[in-house]
């Protein structure tokens, strides 16, 4: 499997990053009592998410979850506008009426954001659905959690799309809890990715962690969908390094978890991995701060926005025929 | 001009949709030519215009079904998903309710979802309590959709256009006791307006309002007390939700005594929404209470005197026309 | 007596079912000690009593966990099923509806089917459109099963014990707001029947009939109006279905008037089939239309003001209260 | 693989004769209009039912489905009061309430028949669990269609059940049909029983046209599940040789597949299989003769019951606290 080039390499790192300074900063905020709202941390995810939106064109489709900040970040929304959803402000991507859980913009391919586990795998293949009926060549990844691959949902999506031949990626964030369950007390096979077979759908278990596994399979995953061979299962094994939102408790992990989550802390192995590449430390730490210096902007243009008119409630139900 | 029973009637109406729009397409169990067109063929003959990925036979998997109707609709397609049977939405309500209905207010107004759902239903086929349901009061209850039910064959080939063209979900309930019923073919390009109901019979006495198979009924009652000097005002709904309210209260307003009716189950069924909305508007108009008739309150028997008893029948219309205008 | 609060108090209910009776046992999402007890802790304390078997953390399948207390059921056990938030429902309303409240009825009375359905919703808390939902009319409108919701800690502790004791299934939904809510600790054993309403605050000039936390708000207004001199009788239904009608229709014909009022949004509500049967029965005794107060026609929105826009306030509920009695 | 002994083989014989002489005499008393409701027929699958039932015992709990006549009278449903349901009549095991699609004789362990695809597994889990809970030492079978494996009860059913090691047997009945969508038109895997390796469970796919693999399939995974091993997924590959209920058109099936299917016909392989057994002809003659004098009688009294009372349609909604 030949190395990732440079510039790709960059690029996943830059989107690793800003998903990782979103999430640090959107935790200051809350600690500091600044927002308070419902946000589900994804510290430990960044590399799964980058790498996977690193592997999609601009235009293709995007299914996630609550826990998608990665996801929408990475694939580009823009940050003042995301700020401004998740602090419910009439500058946010849905003028702040869907929330930290419902980020939707269709203009960066994040097509829905649901709330609701395994909801979302459905969904993916009507998008993809389209695009197989229309032709125009996008690929749909749904992004969803180890526990969502035991509802319902999860499975007959798998076997429609297969069925079908539509171009999705079902990319199964697997960091090892689904709330305060473990995948041993949620599931009894080794993992998530062989349930494809049962489908005669093409699975991959990789190892979340480590960007020379992560983006490849992506890549590799997204050209098979795209190019009309079907949908592609790809598990990613990493961690879930905070509660399951923020300020819930984590007491129910066990401390060998925790300190086997913190070895394999996917941030540490890619900067190593940037710097074997002849990255600077100074390139990477430029990146870094350009990041910062955004996102500051970003959460001081969403905190001064105006706050949604109250008439919003009525609005959007269904189509205004006046 | 030809009569076309209700079968057909949805079948042109489909049939021209796809033709107009390279984004409407068909999706459910059995309706690819391949399984002979849909299991009542409200299907059939399309596939062999339209393709295979127009027409789209899928697995048994009602959350996927509707799931891709969803996705399709925000990639900006018209997907008509069809689930076979009502009770069946049980497996997938969370699809309809929490996504189809709500994606538009969630988004901010940025993904509509403009799918149809057609379903079948009714009681006194035999098919028994799993099988029978009228649950169109689930979806009543829920902001962001249309729930809509055609009594004859015109009108199912002017809602179907509607429905397909309607820029948000609508829930498109077909009674399977009226797929037979005939009616003079309303032609190309018919439509009838959603939120609109119909009178299909004036009166003077009292409103009857109903939607679906019960409007034959309605029709039949009110006829014979005719003969008897009740006069009868039956409204079709047509459109149960949001419904049309100007239509409804101005009928009351008139006769001042209103009967709802419908084969859902009467507790907590579209009837009392129609019977609190009605007291609470047209209070000075009411000589009485409004009343309200639906099915049993139980699962639908199999056995058939008991699905028979279990339906609201003529003879309970009659009464309770009577004993509203006071006559007997 | 001890205070508690409502999270102890259906705690202590499911733990004393439990040691009363083997056949009781829990199962669903996060339940069991290695999860914490529950995300919400209801359930804390009682896998260390009573083990892994009676204390089941599921795999986020809500088909399976409703069908596996479906199928416990009919073996003659007595299970509690959590559905950690009421939307989710949606994904298995199939189990609910046509099977456990069907099953008695089908299999002609030999397969009872005693289940608890626990769940918890509630607008306020920021959760958005897809967690905040409150379905009671859904279920209501199902033949063959009852809906229950406490509005206090005391009420929680009774009503769990007499939902577990019951020989049919049971929606007993709790609202995530009301689980700090402290009462005086009715003791062991304590049991509020099923379809039994209270009346927390007597009063002459009008009912204010409602359930789950929006009674507080009731009882808050009926205070606040009394200095006015306006008398507002409270009723709270606690079993939302089949409801004490006879509660409701008595304390209306005393009044005179009767506003419904529920967090669930007002079409098709339960407080339609309250002003409907109201109005049916009391037409006599009515002084004016039955008002009805509910959530606003939406998804329940995301920023905080707009979703304590969505919610009914106390000033609609004064509002509505004046206009009744004809004061303002 | 020890051969099935002589007893337990007239057992099967006896039990599959059963199933397709009330299978016959059903669609007779239809084709003469004696008798109008919905028919699943079962012409085909007769050896499936019977080997699965005659490998449970008496009191173990049984789910099925609409097609359910040959687990119901296999199992052991008195032909009386199994007419009587069909027949909509007082003397059915439901009082005619729940009728041809929702037999129900908790007696026989006949604890439910769904009429909702795929609806019964999770409900089997749910006795399996009881049984767990209590230590009955019982099994539960649940019955169910190819097409009923795509649907995400299948799939919620199939984790738990692995995940608690509930003793359920799982058995797909794979006519090759799901009403008038052939097998291939709703799958892409080669089969379902491969399905099971995703939940970590054991599964088996076997001819069940051929008793001496049905049978013994059917009682290891029986077994397997009585001993605390876990749940087990039996795939009987078999054929729905009529329309999908009676008097559904069935032009959509292929002339190849009818021929293949006349091929594979149960009953005369195991008839064959019998006489090998040193059966005579006599012997099974006088087997299916007696099973059709029952069944003669059983109609005749379901004919001549009286009908459930008018009131009957609000009782049992509720339990009747009087
Ligand atoms: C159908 C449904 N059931 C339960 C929940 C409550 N819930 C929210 S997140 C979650 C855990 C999901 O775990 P996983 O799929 O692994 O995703 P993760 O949170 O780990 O990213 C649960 C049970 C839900 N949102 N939807
Ligand atoms: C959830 C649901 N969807 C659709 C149906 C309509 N339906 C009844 S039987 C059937 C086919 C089932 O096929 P299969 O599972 O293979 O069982 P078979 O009929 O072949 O025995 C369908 C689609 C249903 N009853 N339930
Ligand atoms: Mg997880
Ligand atoms: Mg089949």
């Amino acid at each position: 499997m030949s190395e990732i080039d440079r510039e790709k390499l960059l690029d996943i790192y830059t989107r690793t990053m800003k998903v990782n300074r979103t999430d640090e900063k959107f935790r200051e905020l809350l600690m500091q009592g600044k927002v308070a709202v419902m946000y589900y941390c994804v510290r430990g995810q960044e590399l799964v998410s980058a790498a996977a939106m690193a592997a999609l064109e601009p235009d293709d489709y995007v299914v996630c979850t609550y826990r998608g900040q990665g996801e929408q970040t990475a694939k580009g929304i823009p940050m003042e506008k995301w700020w401004g959803e998740c602090l419910g402000k009439a500058t946010g991507t849905c003028k702040g009426k869907g929330g930290t859980m419902h980020i939707t913009d269709p203009e960066t391919g994040i097509m829905v954001t649901t709330g609701v586990v395994g909801s979302g795998l459905p969904i993916a293949n009507g998008l993809a659905m389209a695009s197989q009926n229309n032709g125009d060549g996008k690929v749909t990844l749904v992004s969803f959690g180890d526990g969502a691959a035991n509802i319902g949902g999860f499975h007959e999506a798998m076997n429609m799309a297969q069925l079908y031949k539509l171009p999705v990626v079902f990319l199964c964030q697997n960091n090892r809890y689904g709330e305060h369950t473990a995948f041993a007390d949620h599931t009894d096979s080794p993992n998530i990715g062989e349930r494809a077979a049962g489908y005669g759908m093409k699975g991959v278990t990789v190892d979340g962690n480590d960007v020379n596994a992560i983006y490849p399979a992506m890549a590799d995953a997204v050209d098979h969908a795209r190019s009309g061979k079907g949908p592609v299962l790809v598990e990613a094994m990493c961690y879930r390094m905070m509660g399951h939102f923020f300020g819930s408790d984590f007491s129910y992990m066990p401390a060998e978890h925790l300190a086997e989550m913190q070895a394999e802390d996917p941030l540490p192995k890619l900067r190593k991995v940037m710097l074997e590449r002849q990255f600077t430390e100074e390139e990477l730490d430029a990146v870094v701060a350009q990041i910062d210096a955004d996102i500051d902007a970003a959460v001081q243009h969403a905190l001064d926005a105006p706050l949604p008119d109250t008439n919003e409630i009525y609005k959007d139900v269904l189509e205004e025929t006046a | 001009m030809a009569e076309i029973t209700m079968t057909e009637a949805l079948n042109k109406a489909i049939d021209e949709a796809m033709a107009a729009d390279d984004g409407v397409f068909c999706l459910g169990e059995d309706v690819s030519a391949k399984q002979g067109g849909g299991v009542f063929k409200v299907t059939s003959g399309l596939t062999e215009k339209y393709g295979e990925h127009r027409i789209r036979a899928t697995p048994i998997s009602e959350t996927a079904i509707i799931g891709a109707a969803v996705g399709a609709a925000l990639a900006g397609q018209r997907p008509i998903a069809e689930i076979m049977l009502m009770n069946f939405v049980g497996v997938c309500m969370d699809q309809i309710v929490n996504h189809a209905a709500k994606l538009r207010f969630m988004s901010g107004g940025q993904t509509p979802c403009p799918i149809v759902i057609r379903t079948t239903t009714g009681v006194g086929v035999g098919f028994g309590g799993q099988h029978s349901d009228m649950l169109e009061a689930w979806f009543a209850h829920v902001a962001g959709m249309h729930v809509v039910t055609p009594s004859n064959a015109a009108d199912a080939r002017g809602l179907m256009r509607s429905a397909i063209e309607a820029n948000d979900p609508v829930v498109f309930i077909e009674n399977i006791l009226c797929y037979g019923l005939k009616a003079e073919d309303p032609g190309v390009d018919y439509r009838v307006p959603l939120g609109k109901a119909a009178v299909p019979k004036e009166g003077s006495d009292i409103s009857l309002i109903t939607y679906g198979r019960t409007v034959l009924d309605a029709l039949e009652v009110a006829g014979e007390l005719e003969k008897e000097g009740i006069s009868v005002e039956v409204v079709d709904l047509r459109t149960i939700a949001p419904y049309d309210e100007e239509t409804v209260l101005a009928s009351v307003r008139k006769t001042g005594r209103a009967l709802t009716l419908h084969e859902a189950v009467r507790p907590f069924g579209t009837g009392a929404e129609l019977a609190a909305n009605i007291q609470e508007k047209c209070w000075d108009s009411l000589k009485g209470p409004v009343r309200r008739i639906g099915g049993t309150f139980a699962a639908v028997p199999f056995a058939t005197h008991l699905e028979q008893a279990w339906i609201p029948t003529k003879g309970e219309i009659v009464e309770q026309i009577k004993a509203s205008v006071g006559k007997d």
